[in-house]
């Protein structure tokens, strides 16, 4: 496919290498009694960031949309006694959400360049660190290896929300952490179940996903995963429940959202940002990638209840973001919404559904991101975040409302924009799924647009009544460049989506056949009896 | 006789383990895990002539020495809290909670 | 005349060595103390001869593992019997009991407490543990625990001046010599009921049915429950911890836990085997030792009292594949073993650097703003603390993924989800210091010492390890340590 | 008359264990009354045919192990125990209770009959045979028992030792 | 049964009802002959002195009549068990005593112990330690500053010296073989040739007339050291002058005996004193052959006499005389012991303890070792 | 051998009856007039002013452990000596063994002054 068959690794690992590499120059110089100035971890942290964008975009284009196995597919032994491969592949919906991560780096970075002012080192480290983690996440094809990335980047991430946070950072740090926590063990314990299974089945110990091509090796996916008549622990509905739950809390669906809402305020700008942009879609991801395929009879099972909770989702979050004071939890309940809007689109399992919640999770990231930039720049010049403080922002800010305006459109779902072509995509799933589900769907867009309109007319126009609000500087070219980095995809995806859409349609077709082979798959492929348990 | 003395190392047992467990006084709950030593050896001497094997009695000897060195550092570690603390109840030496 | 019997001295090697070892500290201590002048000194050659003993033990039974060749003292009565088991065992040991000796210089110069007998009964203490993880007899057993705990008791009184030390001993002392008791009364039944004391013999005469056999099984189960400090009996262990001084906790919180748990592992394996039931009480032991250790270490304030809470909830852990008691489960305990012994020393190796004028950093607040002052310790901290959390690229991180691999196979999943729920709970609290070292602003205190070149040794090696573990358990050719753990666990038994 | 003597030292012996752990008021009576009862054990040991493990239990124990209780307790001159009147009866009845409890199910779950003995063999329980034994099977837990008192000397020493040199 | 309860009442009676009277008689004679003056000589009945051999029954008369006080604040019941636990032991120690051989009269065997025991020396030596108690619950009981001190001293000095005790005489069972008493005492009937093995090594016949210098084989020969070291031991443990610093009155005024009058006080008084022969019966029958009448052994008598008296009449006589050897024995040994009392100073406490620890102790510990490899060259020698 | 016991029994039933006697004797013989003063605890003709209810030099205790200590040493002395001529050069090795420890920690005890009275 490639010239640089690794080149998948080299996205992944670079940020790290980076990272690495500048502690230990840090190391070896603090042990001389120097110290390496921290614009240069900044500066080579943005670098590293940079080539890792650009990597990833000769990943983007040697991408064959045509084609739907996955691509840059490396398969290398790590722990081969415990079947933990190191094992990436890319396919359109990885590639998308790669995409993303891969571009929402640098950008953060350089939008943080002024607002992290203590520990700078740290902060480029854990960021770095972070950036391998989610990579990782999304190219891992061995289960216990996607494991690995999925809890490594929350170290990570509590630092930056506890370290570089506001007031109550150290309180939402820890609950995101273990609400994550709570949910990933018992994914890891459902994780081992299903790979026991696998290994009483075709007597081999093996995590990978599915089988790497040239390999006879039988994979996850072959192995038979039964519906009933089977200890309760080896049914699809307990293993997909645990896989769910961690993925669901990710998400978040409702009732296991409530660390969002404080990790989102809590953060920096820049953890707000790839919270929002890109680890919230970890969880969907997860859906996709291995709770369906695996489960998918458990999946249909559960159809009623991942809809219920993703339409309360819509319109709780529409609600509460409704009354809230401050900006940035306002954004992060409209988090909460948009998130339900995605898992709407995973459960109506068909294309159009499929297709629609990827691509709303890219445009949540985007939207979202830029929101939380806007909010951060806005912070940076007033110290608080209550909308009441704001009005008339438009008068000193101009170029700030503009922006700002269209993002918010962006966010509603208006035409041209890309919101408008995710949500379409659901809405259309949901309604070939359940009309009924997608009439209280389609409540949900409009309650978006009522609070978003509302927040914005508040802050943006009126007159200025706080006087503080009256010797604000509009956005300083730094600034503008990149929120224009972020304006181009918006503009883009809701103009001529096909571009992400065809690279998205043969994996999401895949992945759906996928679930209906398994689906007719009733009995163990190979009839093999238990091995006979040596009891002490 | 071996079921007597076993019967009676029980007893000897109970006895002993309730002293330890509730007696406050530092030395009596180190007399009361000695007396649970002596109905250990009892039960061995009883369980090793019903045997007719001494093996038992090799344990007892070593359950002796055992007794005798848990003896030395044991007082030596109350004469030293004593000297710090000036007390023998288990309950106001109590520094550290339980 | 009497039979003289034919003795393979090869198969004491280690323990006659640590012997060695302690003789020449402690004639070392006399000779050198008697100097008067030169003290410091004296403390070094000490540290040294008691370091370069272990490292003959090490090289001793790992070269013992590598050439796998079973070895008995006493061939016609054999109370040791080194397999691959009792070799990985030690070695594991006696590694540890390496490192905590090393950290002992520095700290206990800080608290003006070097004196050469520290050595000689941590040597003597190691000996024991070395016979423990041998035995293959009742005898032995006990005589390993006694060999290994008194010294020990001693040694968590060792700053005698101190009341917190004295009563740690005294805790210690009064809950090891009862569990002792217990586990002697219950030896003697089992005699009583099979007539032997060799762990080969009592398997074939066990009868599952014969209550008075089985108390005593429970007996010498509870008196293990005692030492490795399992829920509901693990009360002194907080205490313990807390009172003793830092290098001595490190020691015995460590070594302790592996040398008990790798006999208790031989004992259930080749004595007990057949005693079913065995498995569902160890199973309960692991359920409350994992919610109430993780429970009460939340709401500690001291880091030592945490690390117990949480050495109480590790041992649950580890409970569980042993109920589990699959050849599988045996390798997932000895791995986790290795890896609790990494995480907590080096845990302790950190608090024993930030020791300074005879201060301990013992409180979570000594810890506030350590990020900005002492960056290396506090990484290699954060390190630690989230390989004892089990988080992914750690070594806790594939001990905890054995022992669900174990549990899972062996019908133990409640387990295993119970492990998993519990964990999350445990991440709160390691999670702590990292909040204090990184999210806090600085403490008054003056966290600065120079770090001892000891304990950089310690701490680099327990880091390394940590990561290599975590990152890459069986891959490299020199350091597979899931074959190795396998190795050991189905060496099996002589007869 | 073997039986007779037997259940007379087990009376000795149950009374002294008793005696040593329901005196609260003067534990130099609580540790002579396990004197008591560890002499009368001794010659239980010699009556189950231990014959040198009889007088050692003497030796050791009566003789030398409670001397040294003895000499701490004086050595400290403690004579109370500082423990409340109230705290106290329930503390014993508490012990009572447990202890009975604890002794009734220890010994129910104990045979209700041991088979017959099995035939000494000539010499059982001398020093001869036990000697024996020591020296040549169990040789190994001879010598390490000489490392357990070694360890509890030096431990003792830097323990009780006055000065901190 | 019968058998048992005569010996007992032999011994008992010898001892405690004839030697004892007499030692405390000898005692002050002795002294007095040591001191060059008469002594006691005033007790009289009826005007007649006989030599003050009525002192005995003064003493005890007086003992008798004296008022029992218990001081205030003393513990009533051990303050009552204390002098019985002093005197018990010294009179059990008699039950391993052997005071004759082993003879056969017809198919019925005689055996002059009241127990022969496998442990018979530990036996002594177990006993021994209960007799710590009787100090120790003494000076407790006493409430009185001197009797806790004395008392605290006492038992530290005869814990002190039981140890030593014991190793001072290991070198012995090396060489008997055993630890039975009777057996030690059988084992040197006999004698040796002194020079013999000089003459076997250097492979000369020596001069006949050297040939017969013989020694009894008795420990005290075989084991000079051991002697020694087991001398002081034991006179150490009966805490009787030179080694009387537990109740040294000029520090202590009386130690642990202090708050004991009348009876009670006899009876430590009578412990006291029956221990010196009782260490002089233990001395004899470790280190001066017991019962055995040297260059006689037993065969030698029975045959010399049986011949012509037949064997029943010459067991008999044999017992007999071992008997009398026995007591001359033990009374040489009383003589020893007061001759030393009078002789020597009293020690220093510090004094006392650190021979016990610094030099007795190495010196037995390194008796034993040589002792073995002595034995081990010889045995390889004669090999 | 459980014969011999019975004499051992037998002297120690003696023993208790002639002390018994003796005490019982002295109690029917003995005159009886007590006052305060004669049971005051006897101080050299001073009243008492510390009460014996304190603390003592802890070379007791030091010695009280050694002597438990080496008893324990000789314990395993006794047979060991009896068996001496059996075991031959072994038994002579065994010992050695044995005895190194125990005589390093004498002579600890001794360095560390803990045998100075």
């Amino acid at each position: 496919m490639t010239e640089l068959p690794d080149l998948l690794a080299y996205v992944i690992l670079l940020p790290l290498a980076t990272a690495m590499m500048l502690l230990v120059i840090e190391g070896g110089a603090r042990s001389i009694g120097g110290s390496l100035p921290s614009q240069v971890w900044r500066g080579l942290g943005l670098g590293a960031s940079l080539a890792t964008c650009v990597l990833t975009s000769m990943l983007w284009i040697g991408y064959d949309p045509t084609r739907i196995e996955m691509q840059f597919v490396a398969h290398v032994a790590w722990i081969p006694s415990l079947g933990i491969n190191w094992y990436v592949g890319l396919d359109g919906i990885s590639l998308l959400l790669m995409g993303l991560t891969a571009f929402l780096m640098p950008v953060v970075l350089v939008a943080s360049w002024s607002e992290i002012q203590h520990s700078l080192r740290g902060y480029v480290f854990f960021m770095l660190f972070l950036e391998t983690g989610m990579l990782g996440t999304f190219a891992s094809l061995n289960l216990l290896q996607f494991y690995v990335f999925w809890e490594l980047m929350l170290v990570p991430m509590v630092f930056l929300i506890g370290v570089w946070g506001g007031p109550r950072r150290i309180y939402a740090a820890v609950k995101f952490f273990l609400f994550t926590m709570v949910g990933s063990l018992l994914m890891l314990v459902a994780l081992v179940a299903i790979a026991w299974l696998h290994a009483e089945q075709f007597g081999v110990w093996n995590f990978d996903l599915m089988t790497p091509p040239g390999s006879q090796v039988p994979a996850l996916l072959d192995t038979f995963v039964p519906v009933a008549d089977a200890p309760w622990w080896q049914t699809q509905s307990w293993l997909f429940a645990a896989f769910a739950l961690a993925f669901a809390i990710k998400v978040p669906l409702v009732p296991l959202h409530t660390w969002l809402p404080d990790a989102h305020t809590e953060a920096p700008t820049a953890g707000s940002v790839l919270l929002a942009g890109v680890l919230l879609k970890m969880g969907g991801y997860g859906f996709l990638r291995f709770a369906l395929p695996l489960f998918p009879s458990a999946a249909v099972e559960f159809v009623p209840l991942f809809f219920g909770l993703a339409l309360v989702g819509i319109l709780y979050g529409s609600l509460v973001a409704m009354v809230q004071t401050d900006v940035k939890r306002l954004v992060a309940y409209s988090s909460v919404a948009h998130l339900g809007f995605v898992t709407l689109g995973m459960f109506t399992l068909n294309v159009e559904g499929l297709e629609g919640s990827v691509l709303q999770m890219v445009n949540h990231g985007i939207t979202t991101g830029a929101l939380f930039l806007l909010i951060g720049m806005l912070y940076e010049r007033r110290h608080t975040r209550e909308i009441s403080e704001f009005g008339g922002i438009a008068k000193p800010m101009p170029v700030f409302a503009a922006i700002f305006g269209v993002v918010v459109m962006a966010s509603i779902g208006l035409p041209l924009l890309n919101g408008f072509v995710g949500e379409f995509l659901i809405l259309l799933g949901t309604f070939r799924a359940n009309a009924w589900v997608g009439t209280i769907a389609t409540l949900g867009v409009v309650l978006a647009a009522v609070y978003m309109l509302w927040m914005y007319r508040r802050i943006v126009f009126g007159p200025v009544e706080n006087p503080e609000n009256r010797g604000l500087i509009d956005l300083g070219g730094r600034e503008k460049a990149v929120l224009v980095a972020l304006l181009i995809p918006i503009f883009w995806i809701g103009i001529h989506p096909e571009t992400f859409l065809k690279r998205l349609h043969p994996s999401v077709r895949e992945t759906l056949r996928v679930m209906e082979v398994r689906t007719e798959l009733t009995a163990p492929p190979v009839p093999e009896p238990p091995r006979e348990r040596e009891r002490r | 006789m071996v079921g007597e003395a076993v019967v009676l190392s029980a007893i000897l047992f109970a006895i002993g383990t309730v002293g330890a467990l509730v007696r406050r006084n530092v030395i009596v709950v180190l007399m009361s895990i000695e007396l649970m030593l002596n109905a250990v050896n009892l039960a061995l001497v009883a369980f090793s002539r019903q045997w007719a094997d001494p093996a038992g009695q090799v344990l007892v000897l070593m359950v002796i020495v055992v007794a005798a060195a848990e003896v030395a550092v044991g007082l030596g570690i109350v004469i030293s809290l004593f000297r710090n603390r000036e007390t023998l109840n288990l309950e106001e030496a109590s520094l550290l909670k339980w | 005349m009497i039979p003289i019997p034919t003795l393979h001295v090869v198969a004491i090697l280690p323990v006659l060595v640590l012997a060695m070892g302690a003789f020449a500290v402690l004639s070392g201590e006399l000779f050198l103390s008697s100097r008067g002048a030169g003290k410091s000194g004296a403390g070094s050659v000490l540290v040294g001869v008691s370091g370069a003993t272990l490292l003959t033990v090490v090289v001793i039974t790992v070269q013992g593992f590598i050439s796998a060749e079973a070895s008995e003292f006493n061939p016609d009565h054999p109370m040791l019997h080194l397999d691959r088991l009792a070799y990985f065992s030690s070695s594991l040991v006696v590694g540890a009991a390496l490192l905590s000796c090393l950290l002992a210089n520095g700290y206990l110069q800080e608290l003006r407490i070097h004196h050469g007998e520290f050595y000689a009964l941590l040597l003597l203490s190691t000996a024991g543990m070395v016979l423990l993880v041998c035995a293959v007899d009742f005898l032995s057993v006990f005589l390993g625990i006694e060999l290994m705990s008194i010294p020990l008791y001693v040694l968590a009184g060792f700053d005698r001046g101190k009341p917190r030390s004295n009563e740690s001993a005294l805790k210690y002392f009064i809950a090891g010599s009862f569990a002792t008791a217990l586990l002697l009364y219950g030896m003697a039944l089992v005699y009583g009921a099979t007539g032997a004391t060799h762990f080969a013999t009592i398997a074939a005469r066990l009868d599952p049915n014969d209550s008075m056999a089985m108390v005593g099984v429970g007996l010498i189960l509870v008196g293990f429950a005692f030492k490795v400090s399992s829920v509901p009996f693990h009360q002194w262990t907080p205490d313990v911890y807390e009172g003793a001084p830092t290098a001595v906790t490190a020691f015995m919180a460590v070594t302790v836990k592996l040398a008990a748990f790798a006999a208790l592992l031989r004992i259930l394996d080749q004595a007990f085997g057949a005693v079913e039931a065995l498995g569902s009480v160890l199973a309960v032991l692991a359920g409350f030792s994992m919610c109430v250790g993780n429970l009460m270490a939340i709401i500690q304030d001291n880091v030592k009292r945490m690390l117990a809470w949480s050495a109480i909830a590790q041992a649950g852990y580890l409970l569980v594949p042993l109920s589990a008691g699959t050849a599988e489960a045996r390798a997932a305990v000895l791995f986790y073993l290795v890896v609790y012994a990494l995480g907590n020393l080096g845990a302790f190796a950190v608090m024993i650097a930030l020791t300074h004028r005879g201060q301990e950093a013992d409180r979570f607040d000594d810890y506030n703003g350590l990020a900005t002052q002492r960056p290396g310790l506090a990484a290699a901290m954060v390190l630690f603390m989230i390989s004892l959390a089990g988080i992914p690229g750690t070594a806790g991180f594939m001990g905890k993924l054995q022992i669900f691999l174990a549990a899972v196979r062996a019908d133990q999943l409640p387990l295993a989800i119970l492990m998993a729920l519990t964990s999350v709970i445990s991440v709160y609290y390691y999670l702590r210091l990292p909040i204090a070292m990184y999210m806090r602003p600085h403490s008054e205190r003056p966290h600065r010492r120079e770090l001892d070149f000891l304990e950089f040794v310690v701490l680099a090696t327990c880091a390394a390890l940590v990561l290599l573990l975590g990152l890459l358990p069986n891959t490299l050719d020199w350091l597979p340590v899931i074959d190795w753990t396998y190795q050991a666990a189905t060496a099996s038994a002589p007869n | 008359m073997n039986e007779w003597i037997f259940y007379a030292f087990s009376a000795v012996a149950v009374a002294g264990a008793l005696g040593m752990v329901s005196n609260v008021r003067n534990t130099v009576a609580a540790a002579l009354s396990l004197v008591a009862s560890m002499v009368s054990l001794g010659g239980i040991y010699v009556l189950l045919e231990a014959y040198l493990i009889g007088v050692l239990q003497i030796l050791v124990y009566a003789g030398a192990i409670m001397v040294v209780f003895l000499f701490v307790v004086m050595l400290l001159n403690q004579r109370k125990d500082g423990f409340s009147a109230g705290r106290q009866w329930v503390m014993k009845t508490f012990g009572a209770v447990l202890g009975v409890a604890g002794a009734v199910g220890l010994v129910g779950l104990l045979p209700a009959r041991f088979p017959e003995a099995a035939a000494l063999p000539e010499g059982f329980g001398g020093y001869r045979a036990l000697g024996v034994m020591l020296f040549t099977d169990y040789v190994l837990a001879f010598e390490v028992s000489s490392l357990l008192l070694l360890s509890a000397m030096v431990g003792a020493v830097i323990l009780a030792r006055r000065s901190a040199d | 049964m019968l058998e048992i309860v005569l010996k007992m009442l032999f011994i008992v009676l010898v001892i405690l009802g004839g030697m004892l009277p007499l030692i405390t008689w000898v005692e002050r004679k002795q002294s007095a002959v040591m001191q060059d003056r008469i002594g006691a000589n005033r007790a009289d009945l009826m005007g007649v002195t006989v030599l003050g051999l009525l002192h005995p029954v003064a003493d005890v008369l007086k003992l008798f009549s004296k008022e029992d006080v218990v001081p205030t604040g003393a513990n009533r019941t051990l303050h009552l068990l204390a002098p019985v636990v002093a005197i018990v032991p010294a009179i059990v120690t008699l039950a391993v005593i052997p005071f004759g051989g082993s003879y056969t009269f017809g198919g019925a065997t005689l055996n002059l112990v009241v127990a022969d025991v496998d442990w018979g020396i530990v036996f002594v030596f177990a006993v021994g330690g209960i007799a710590t108690y009787g100090a120790v619950m003494a000076g407790w009981a006493s409430n009185n500053n001197w009797s806790l001190l004395g008392s605290m001293r006492a038992a530290a000095q005869m814990v002190s010296y039981e140890v030593t005790m014991g190793f001072s005489i290991v070198g012995l069972f090396m060489i008997y073989e055993t630890l039975q008493l009777p057996a030690m005492a059988a084992w040197q009937d006999d004698s040796f040739r002194l020079l013999g093995f000089i003459e076997y090594l250097l492979d000369i016949p020596l001069p006949a007339f050297l040939g017969w210098i013989r020694l009894p084989l008795w420990g005290v020969f075989l084991q000079p050291l051991g002697f020694v070291l087991f001398l002081v031991c034991i006179m150490a443990e009966n805490k009787r002058p030179p080694f009387d610093a537990p109740e040294g009155e000029s520090e202590l005024v009386a130690g642990y005996h202090l708050e004991y009058s009348g009876m009670r006080f006899g009876l430590f008084y009578t412990a006291e004193f029956l221990e010196v022969p009782v260490i002089g019966c233990i001395l004899t029958t470790l280190f001066f052959g017991g019962w055995s009448i040297p260059f006689l052994p037993q065969e030698t008598i029975v045959g010399f006499i049986g011949a012509g008296f037949g064997e029943g009449f010459a067991t008999g006589v044999c017992l007999v005389l071992h008997v009398l050897s026995f007591l001359m024995k033990v009374a040489l040994m009383i003589w020893l012991q007061m001759a030393l009392r009078w002789t020597l100073p009293r020690f220093r406490y510090d004094q006392v303890m650190d021979l016990c620890w610094k030099i007795i102790l190495p010196l037995s510990i390194a008796n034993v070792f040589v002792t073995g490899a002595i034995i081990l060259w010889i045995e390889t020698v004669m090999a | 051998m459980l014969a011999e016991f019975v004499g051992i029994l037998l002297i120690l039933a003696l023993a208790l009856l002639i002390a018994a006697a003796f005490l019982v004797l002295h109690r029917m013989l003995s005159p009886k007039r007590e006052f305060a003063e004669k049971l005051e605890p006897f101080e050299c003709g001073e009243s008492q002013i510390v009460s014996p209810h304190r603390r003592f030099s802890v070379k007791f205790y030091l010695v009280a452990m050694l002597f438990v200590l080496f008893d324990v040493e000789a314990m395993f002395f006794y047979p060991w000596g009896a068996l001496f001529r059996d075991l031959g050069g072994y038994g002579l090795a065994v010992m050695a063994v044995f005895s190194v420890p125990l005589v390093l920690g004498l002579l600890y005890e001794w360095k560390k002054g803990a045998l100075e009275w």
